[in-house]
C-alpha cells in the first residue's frame, strides 16, 4: 500500500505542481513499471528503497533532511520516458534514477543534460544504476550523468581477462542479440580476446533478433559442429535461457559465459541446466565475502515474502556515494553534490570504488562467479530459492578495468 | 464557397484554434506541457490513420512505419542542419518527415493497396515487423539502441524563437496540428475523400462509376503516410530523440487503438480518442500499474458495446438534443451511471488487490475483497436493469427521433 | 479512319463470346449487335447466362475467347473502370450501392469521373458546380429527392433500386446496361420503374436483362433470346412472339422465371 | 553431415509445433473469417493452465486438462465476446481479438508475475533418445513430434469421419451453404472456434516447457503463426502443413548460411573496409535475416498469389 500512497503523491504532485520542501531530497525514479519489463523495475526499486530507508535511518544527510523516492513509470520508451521526467520535474525532482534498457538511459541523459543548460538555476543529476552502453562515458557523456555500473566493455575486459587464464579453453563461440548492445559485446568481444588471447579461435560470432527466436537448437546444432568449447553472450531475458536449456538438452558440453544471468527469474528458469557452466560477470553477487552476504541477507529479511533475491550492487553504491557527497559537500542541491561526485570514492561491501572524474564511470572490482549447487558445507547463499547460487572465481581489479575515455564535457 | 467558410463551420474552427492558443495558460506545469504536446502530436497521428481505416476502409498493422521514417529523416536533417550542411528552419521540419513518410507510403502502397480487408492487414503487419527488425539491424541510420538524437535549438532564432523552452516547441506543434487538422478536413470534401468513401464502402461498384480502387487507395495511404510523416517529425522536435520504438508494433497497434476508441465513424473521433489515449497512458499510468489492463478492457468494452466508438455515443445523441428528448433519458442514465460506477469500482479493487497482492505479497485485505466482491455483484446486477431501462427508453424514443433524424 | 457508318452506328458488338468456368461452358459464341439509340431486351430461362454476358461486357469476367468493341473501339477484357470511362455504365440485379453515403453523395460520386475530376483533393466538392448540378438532376428524375441526405443503406428496397439506376445513369453514359431493374417489385413499383428507364434512357443505348414479359414488351425496340449460352433468336417484340424456336425453348415452358 | 541430420531433425520438430499452432488458426479463420490475434495468447494459457494444473496433478493429467481450460476459455470468448461483435463485420472481429491480445497478456502478468515460472519437462520424458554421431536428441522433443503428428492424425478423422467434421469441412469450402442446410451455425462456430483454441493450448503445454513460460512468449509466436496462415492458404489445413514444415526449415537452416554481401562483394574483387559506412549494413548475413525472411515471403505470397499455397480463396 506504501508504494500506492507514493504513485498517489506523485500524480497529485504532477497535477498541481507543487514543488519540493526543504527539509527532503527527491529522488526521481524513472523507470519500466508496466509492461513487460515491470517486474524488472520493481526489483530494482525495492533495491533503492532499502538503501534509502539506510540513509534516513542514519540521519547523516545535511540539515538532517530525508530522501523520498517518487516513482514514474516510463514504460520502458524512450519518449514515455521524457514525459515521465517532466512529470518528475514537475513534482520537484533533483536526483533521477534509472538503468534498465540503454535507449531510455540515452533520452535521459540527452534530455536531463538539456534541461541543465536550459534551466542552469535548477539542475538535476542522473545516477545510471545499470544502462550499459559505453557511449554514455565516451561520446554521449554529460556532466549531469553518473554511471555506477561497469560498461560493456569494461565487463568484457575483466571476462577476457579470465579467459585469458583458462588455457583449457581454445576455442569460443560469440551469439548475441542483434542490436546496438549485443553488436557491441560481440565486436569488444573479438577486438580485446585477439589481444589477450591470440592463440584463442573465435569459432564462430552470430547475431540473432532479439526476442524473436523460439528455438535455440539450429544455432546450438552449428555451436557443436563448430567445435567450440564456451559461449561468450549478452543475451539476457528468454533469449539467454532458451540458448541455455536448448544446448543441455542437445547434450553440448560447453562453458557459458554470460553478463545477465543473475537477473531476476534468469537462475530459476535455467535451473539445473546451468550448474557448473554458466559464468557470470557482475560488479557484485552475493557470495564474494561476509558483507555481501549480509547485504543479501538484509534484503531477503526487509522482502521476504517477494521472488527476487539481491541483485543491484550499483543502486546501493550510487545511493551510499549520493550519501556521501551530500555529507561532504554539506548541501543537497545537485550543483554541490555533483561537483562532490566528480572524483569521490568510497569502500563498499566489495572494496574500494571510485568515480573517474573524466567520464563519471564508477570504477570498481569486478568479480566472475559459476553457477554452483549450494549446500551446508559450501556456506553460499542461493537465489531464488532452487538451491543454486554463485560462487566466485576470480576478481578483477577496478585499475583494470580502466578504459580509455573519447569523453569531453562541455 | 459555402461549405467550409459557412458560418458554423467558422465558429468551430476558430474556437478550435482559440482552445489550442489557450491550453497552455490553464495547464501551465512541465509535465501538462509536454503532455499537451504530445496529444498534438497524436492527434496528426491518428487523423491520418483514420484516412486509412475510416475513410478508406484500409486496416493497416504498421501505420508508425511512415510516422516513424518521417521521425529519423526529420532527425537527420535537423543534425545536418547542426552541422550546417543545409538550412531549413526548424519550423519546416515537419514538411521534411511529412515528404519521407509520403516517399515511403508512395512505394510500398503501390504493393500493397490492391486488395483491402485482411490481405491489407497482414501485408501492413508484415512489413512492419520487416521494417521494425531491419531498424534494430542497421545502426548507421537508426542509432541502435541509443537512437538518433537531435537537438531542436539548432537552427537560427527567428523572431525570438529558439524552441529551446517547450511553450514554443507547443505551439509550433499546435499549429502544424491545426494545419493538418485542417487539411485533413478538406481532403474528405474533396472528390478524392469522397470517392475513397466508395472504395471503402463497395470497391466494386466504384470500379463500375470509372474509378480504379486500387489507385484510389493507393493515394489516400500516401497522403496519410504524409501527414503520419508530418507527426513523426513533430515527435522528433518535441522529444529531440527518435529511437526504434517510433517504428515497431506497439507504436502501431496503440494508433488503431487510438483511432477505433475515438470512433472511425466521424471525421473528428479520431482526436478523441488520441487525447484520451495519451491522458490514460500518461495519468493513469501514475496511478497504477494495472494500467494496460483497463486499457485493454476499456477496448473491449467500446468494441462490444459501441463499435463506433466514443465519438458516435455522441453523434447518437445529437437528434435526441434536437429533439429536447435529453430529459427523459436522464433518470436511467444516472441510474445506469451510478451502478456502472459501483461496479467500475469492484472491478478495480479486485484488480489493485490481485497486482499489490502478487508484487508484494501477503497483503490480508479479506474486508477489500469482500467489499469488492459485493460492488461487483450488487452494482452489475442493478447496472443490467438500468442498460435494459436505457434501451426501452431508445426503442420508446425512436418513432420521435426518426423525424428529428 | 476507315470506320464505315455501319460499325459507327453500332453502339456494342460481341463477336463469338465464349466463356467457361472450369469445364462448365456458361456462353457458347455469342454474336449480337446492339444499334446506337435502340432498346435491347434480353431474355432467356434461368442459367441461360444472361447476367454473365452481363459480367463480360462490363468487364467483370474475362472472357474466355472472343471479342467485344464498344462503339468501334475495342474492349475486350479491360478493367470495368476503364470500360466504364468509355461510356458503358451497368446496373446490378443484387442491389449494388454505396450504403453508408448519403443518397445524393452516392450520385454525385458517380459523376465525379465524366465531370474530369479524377482523383482531385485540391478542388472542394461544394465549389463543384457542375457535379452538384449533375447529381441533382439525376436525383430529380429517379424521384428521391426527399431522401437525399439519408444514407442508401437506410432505404427501403424500391428506392435502392431506383438508386441503383441513378447510379448508372448519372455520369451520363451513352451505353445503359441494367440487370433486371425490377426484379423483387410489386406490380405499382414496377409500372414506376418502367416510366423511370423510360425517362432516364431517352436518347441513350440500352440493353437491359428482364423477366417480367411486360416490361419487356413494353419498352424494348428489339428483343434478344439467349438459351444455354447462345442466342437463338433477335428481333423486334412482334416477330420473337411469333418465332417458333423462342416459343419451344422459353416461351412455351417458362414465361415467369424469378432469379437467375 | 551430423550437422544437417540434427538441423533436419530440429527443423520438423519445431515447424510439427508450429502446425499445432497454426491448425486452430486455419480453422478458425477459415469457418469464420476471423484472423484470431489473440490466438498465440491462448498457446500462451496452454502452457500456464498446464504449469498449474501439473503442479496439482502431474504433467500427464495436464497434458489433457490444459487444453479442454484453454478450449473452454476459447468457447466463452467466442460465445460472449466475437459473437456479439459479429455484425460489426470482420474489422471489428479483428480488432476485438487484438484487444483482447493485450487484456490476456496483463491478466497473465496479473496471475503469474512477469518473470517466467518454472515449468518443467516431466521426468518420465528428460533423458536422451538416441546419440546421432556424437549430438544427444532428446526424448521431449521426440514425444512433441509424436503428440503433434497423433494430432494431426485425430483432426483428419475428425473432419472426415465425424458428422460434426462433416459439416466444419464443408463450412470451411461453402459457408453458405451450410447455413442455408439449417445447421447450428453460430453453435459450430463455438465449437471450431473452442477447439481451434484448444489446439493452440496443446501446443502451448507441449512448447512451454520445452522453451520457456513468460507472458513475453505470446508476442514471440504471434505474428509467425499469421504468416504460416496466409502462406499455407486460407482454409487450407494441407496449406498450413506445408507452411508449417517449410518455415520451420526456412528458420533453421538459413541459421547456418553465414553468407552476406560482402561474400558477394569479395568474390567480385572489391574489399570494403570495416570503417566503412556502409560494412554495417553490408555485413549482415543471411543468418541474421533468417526470422525476418517468413514475413518477406508473406508479403510477397500476399502480392504474387493472394490466396496462398493450397488455398482455394482469396479472404
Amino acid at each position: 500500500m506504501r508504494s500506492l500512497y507514493l504513485l498517489f503523491i506523485a500524480v497529485f504532485c504532477a497535477l498541481v505542481s507543487c514543488s519540493d520542501t526543504n527539509d527532503e531530497v527527491v529522488i526521481g525514479y524513472v523507470e519500466g513499471l508496466s509492461g513487460p519489463f515491470a517486474n524488472i523495475g520493481e526489483v530494482a526499486l525495492r533495491h533503492l528503497e532499502l538503501e534509502v530507508e539506510a540513509v534516513n535511518r542514519s540521519g547523516n544527510l545535511p540539515g538532517s533532511v530525508r530522501m523520498r523516492i517518487l516513482p514514474f513509470d516510463n514504460k520502458t520508451n524512450p519518449q514515455e520516458a521524457l514525459l515521465a521526467f517532466r512529470a518528475a520535474l514537475d513534482a520537484g525532482v533533483d536526483y533521477v534514477f534509472q538503468g534498465n534498457s540503454s535507449s531510455v538511459a540515452t533520452a535521459l541523459t540527452d534530455a536531463i543534460a538539456k534541461h541543465n543548460r536550459r534551466n542552469p538555476s535548477n539542475p538535476v543529476i542522473f545516477m545510471n544504476y545499470a544502462a550499459l552502453d559505453p557511449a554514455l562515458t565516451n561520446e554521449h557523456c554529460e556532466q549531469s550523468h553518473f554511471r555506477f555500473d561497469a560498461d560493456v566493455n569494461m565487463k568484457m575486459a575483466a571476462l577476457t581477462e579470465y579467459i585469458a587464464v583458462r588455457e583449457d579453453i581454445e576455442s569460443v563461440y560469440l551469439i548475441n542479440q542483434d542490436y546496438s548492445y549485443g553488436q557491441a559485446v560481440a565486436t569488444s568481444a573479438r577486438s580485446m580476446l585477439k589481444q589477450k588471447r591470440p592463440d584463442l579461435r573465435i569459432a564462430g560470432d552470430d547475431l540473432h533478433p532479439i526476442g524473436r527466436i523460439k528455438d535455440f537448437s539450429p544455432y546450438v546444432a552449428k555451436i557443436k559442429s563448430s567445435g567450440a568449447q564456451a559461449i561468450v553472450t549478452g543475451n539476457w531475458g528468454s533469449d539467454l535461457t532458451l540458448l541455455i536449456k536448448s544446448a543441455r538438452q542437445m547434450g553440448v558440453d560447453i562453458d557459458f559465459f554470460t553478463f545477465n544471468v543473475g537477473m531476476t527469474g534468469g537462475v530459476s528458469t535455467i535451473g539445473e541446466a546451468g550448474i557448473e557452466r554458466v559464468y557470470q560477470i557482475t560488479n557484485w553477487h552475493a557470495n564474494i565475502n561476509e558483507q555481501t552476504k549480509n547485504n543479501a541477507n538484509l534484503y531477503r529479511s526487509r522482502y521476504p515474502d517477494v521472488f527476487e533475491d539481491a541483485y543491484y550492487g550499483s543502486v546501493r553504491r550510487a545511493v551510499r556515494m549520493l550519501e556521501k557527497a551530500m555529507i561532504e559537500s554539506d548541501s543537497t542541491s545537485p550543483a554541490d553534490v555533483g561537483r562532490a561526485l566528480k572524483n569521490m570514492s568510497l569502500t563498499d561491501d566489495t572494496g574500494l570504488v571510485s568515480m573517474r572524474e573524466d567520464n563519471h564511470q564508477l570504477l570498481q572490482p569486478l568479480f566472475v562467479s559459476k553457477l554452483v549447487r549450494i549446500s551446508a558445507e559450501n556456506g553460499l547463499i542461493g537465489v531464488e530459492d532452487v538451491g543454486l547460487g554463485f560462487e566466485t572465481v576470480a576478481e578483477i581489479y577496478a585499475e583494470k578495468t580502466r578504459m580509455p575515455t573519447t569523453c569531453q564535457f562541455e | 464557397m459555402s461549405e467550409i467558410l459557412n458560418k458554423g463551420r467558422l465558429v468551430l474552427w476558430g474556437g478550435v484554434a482559440f482552445l489550442f492558443l489557450l491550453l497552455p495558460f490553464v495547464f501551465s506545469g512541465g509535465f501538462s506541457l509536454s503532455m499537451l504536446s504530445q496529444m498534438g502530436i497524436m492527434v496528426i497521428f491518428a487523423l491520418s490513420y483514420n484516412m486509412l481505416l475510416g475513410q478508406t476502409g484500409l486496416l493497416s498493422f504498421g501505420h508508425a512505419v511512415y510516422f516513424g521514417l518521417g521521425a529519423f529523416v526529420t532527425a537527420h536533417a535537423i543534425n545536418f542542419v547542426e552541422a550546417g550542411a543545409f538550412g531549413l528552419p526548424i519550423s519546416f521540419m515537419p514538411l521534411v518527415g511529412g515528404m519521407t513518410g509520403l516517399l515511403f507510403s508512395l512505394i510500398l502502397g503501390f504493393v500493397t493497396t490492391r486488395r483491402p480487408g485482411t490481405p491489407f492487414a497482414m501485408i501492413s503487419l508484415g512489413i512492419a515487423e520487416m521494417v521494425a527488425a531491419s531498424a534494430l539491424m542497421f545502426t548507421t541510420f537508426f542509432g541502435g539502441e541509443g537512437g538518433i538524437v537531435t537537438n531542436r535549438t539548432a537552427g537560427e532564432v527567428i523572431l525570438g524563437i529558439s524552441y529551446g523552452p517547450q511553450i514554443q516547441v507547443y505551439y509550433l506543434i499546435a499549429v502544424w496540428c491545426f494545419v493538418s487538422m485542417g487539411l485533413m478536413f478538406a481532403i474528405t470534401r474533396t472528390p478524392l475523400g469522397r470517392i475513397a468513401n466508395a472504395v471503402r464502402d463497395n470497391p466494386e461498384r466504384a470500379q463500375f462509376i470509372g474509378y480504379n480502387p486500387t489507385r484510389v487507395r493507393w493515394i489516400m495511404m500516401s497522403l496519410a503516410g504524409f501527414f503520419a510523416g508530418i507527426a513523426g517529425a513533430l515527435a522528433t522536435i518535441n522529444y529531440e530523440i527518435i529511437t526504434a520504438e517510433a517504428l515497431g508494433l506497439m507504436a502501431s497497434g496503440n494508433v488503431v487503438l487510438m483511432a477505433f476508441i475515438g470512433g472511425i465513424g466521424q471525421f473528428w473521433g479520431p482526436m478523441i480518442g488520441a487525447v484520451l489515449v495519451t491522458l490514460l497512458q500518461s495519468a493513469l499510468s501514475n496511478f497504477t500499474q494495472a494500467w494496460l489492463l483497463y486499457f485493454g478492457l476499456l477496448f473491449l468494452l467500446i468494441i462490444l458495446f459501441s463499435p463506433g466508438g466514443i465519438s458516435n455515443l455522441i453523434t447518437i445523441h445529437l437528434p435526441v438534443w434536437r429533439a429536447g428528448a435529453v430529459k427523459r433519458l436522464m433518470p436511467s442514465y444516472g441510474f445506469a451511471l451510478l451502478t456502472g460506477a459501483i461496479t467500475l469500482i469492484g472491478v478495480v479493487g479486485v484488480i489493485e488487490l490481485l497486482y499489490r497482492g502478487f508484487l508484494f505479497g501477503g497483503v490480508h485485505v479479506a474486508f477489500t475483497w469482500i467489499v469488492s466482491g459485493l460492488m461487483i455483484s450488487i452494482g452489475g446486477f442493478f447496472l443490467r436493469r438500468a442498460i435494459r431501462e436505457v434501451k426501452q427508453i431508445w426503442e420508446d424514443l425512436s418513432p420521435e427521433l426518426a423525424r428529428w433524424g | 479512319m476507315g470506320l464505315g457508318d455501319e460499325m459507327i452506328s453500332k453502339a456494342l458488338s460481341l463477336v463469338d463470346v465464349r466463356k467457361q468456368f472450369g469445364r462448365t461452358k456458361i456462353i457458347n459464341g455469342v454474336n449480337l449487335d446492339i444499334v446506337n439509340g435502340e432498346r435491347h431486351a434480353l431474355i432467356g430461362p434461368n442459367g441461360a447466362g444472361k447476367s454473365t454476358l452481363f459480367n463480360l461486357i462490363s468487364g467483370r469476367f474475362p472472357l474466355s475467347s472472343g471479342s467485344i468493341s464498344l462503339h468501334g473501339s475495342e474492349i475486350t477484357n479491360k478493367e470495368p473502370q476503364v470500360i466504364n470511362r468509355l461510356g458503358l455504365s451497368r446496373s446490378f440485379q443484387i442491389t449494388n450501392i454505396f450504403p453508408k453515403l448519403t443518397v445524393f453523395e452516392n450520385l454525385r460520386c458517380s459523376v465525379f469521373w465524366a465531370l474530369g475530376y479524377r482523383y482531385s483533393f485540391f478542388r472542394r466538392v461544394s465549389a463543384l458546380r457542375d457535379a452538384r448540378e449533375s447529381a441533382e438532376q439525376t436525383l430529380a428524375m429517379i424521384g428521391l429527392e426527399d431522401r437525399r441526405e439519408k444514407m442508401a443503406g437506410e432505404l427501403t428496397y424500391a428506392e435502392q433500386r431506383a438508386l441503383e439506376i441513378g447510379i448508372t445513369i448519372a455520369s451520363g453514359a451513352n451505353v445503359i446496361l441494367l440487370d433486371e431493374p425490377t426484379a423483387g417489385m410489386s406490380r405499382s413499383e414496377t409500372d414506376a420503374a418502367v416510366a423511370l428507364i423510360s425517362r432516364v434512357t431517352e436518347g441513350k443505348t440500352l440493353l437491359m436483362v428482364e423477366h417480367d414479359m411486360g416490361v419487356v414488351f413494353n419498352i424494348a425496340d428489339r428483343i434478344s433470346v439467349l438459351v444455354y449460352g447462345e442466342v437463338v433468336a433477335t428481333g423486334t417484340p412482334a416477330e420473337i412472339r411469333m418465332n417458333k424456336k423462342v416459343q419451344e425453348a422459353y416461351l412455351g415452358t417458362q414465361l415467369e422465371g424469378d432469379e437467375e | 553431415m551430423e550437422f544437417f541430420f540434427i538441423t533436419l531433425l530440429n527443423s520438423l520438430s519445431y515447424g510439427l509445433l508450429l502446425f499445432m499452432l497454426s491448425s486452430g488458426l486455419t480453422l478458425i479463420f477459415s469457418m469464420m473469417g476471423v484472423l484470431n490475434f489473440a490466438h498465440a495468447s491462448f498457446y500462451m494459457l496452454g502452457a500456464y493452465f498446464a504449469y498449474q494444473t501439473g503442479l496439482v496433478f502431474g504433467f500427464w493429467p495436464a497434458l489433457f486438462l490444459a487444453p479442454i481450460l484453454v478450449g473452454v476459455v476459447g468457447a466463452l470468448t467466442e460465445r460472449y465476446g466475437l459473437r456479439k461483435v459479429h455484425k460489426f463485420g470482420h474489422v471489428a472481429e479483428l480488432l476485438f481479438t487484438f484487444g483482447l491480445a493485450y487484456v490476456i497478456e496483463e491478466v497473465v502478468h496479473l496471475i503469474w508475475g512477469r518473470a517466467p515460472v518454472d515449468y518443467r519437462i516431466p521426468e518420465s520424458l528428460n533423458f536422451t533418445l538416441f546419440t546421432l554421431f556424437n549430438t544427444q536428441y532428446p526424448a521431449y522433443r521426440a514425444f512433441m513430434m509424436l503428440v503433434s503428428v497423433g494430432m494431426l492424425i485425430s483432426l483428419f478423422l475428425v473432419l472426415t469421419k465425424t458428422r460434426i467434421g462433416m459439416i466444419v469441412q464443408a463450412s470451411l469450402t461453402h459457408p453458405d451453404m451450410v447455413q442455408a442446410l439449417g445447421h447450428n451455425v453460430p453453435r459450430v462456430f463455438m465449437l471450431v472456434f473452442a477447439g481451434g483454441c484448444a489446439l493452440a493450448g496443446l501446443a502451448g503445454v507441449l512448447g512451454g516447457n520445452l522453451f520457456i513460460t513468460e507472458p513475453g512468449m505470446a508476442f514471440a509466436v504471434g505474428s509467425i503463426v499469421f504468416v504460416v496462415v496466409v502462406l499455407g492458404g486460407m482454409g487450407s489445413l494441407v496449406g498450413a502443413f506445408i507452411a508449417s514444415l517449410l518455415i520451420g526449415a526456412i528458420q533453421t537452416f538459413s541459421v547456418a548460411l553465414d553468407l552476406s554481401f560482402l561474400d558477394l562483394t569479395a568474390a567480385l574483387g572489391v574489399v570494403i573496409d570495416p570503417d566503412s559506412k556502409w560494412y554495417g549494413g553490408l555485413s549482415i548475413t543471411i543468418s541474421q535475416t533468417a526470422p525476418v525472411l517468413p514475413y518477406l515471403l508473406m508479403v510477397l505470397m500476399l502480392i504474387v498469389r493472394p490466396r496462398g499455397l493450397m488455398g482455394t480463396r482469396e479472404s
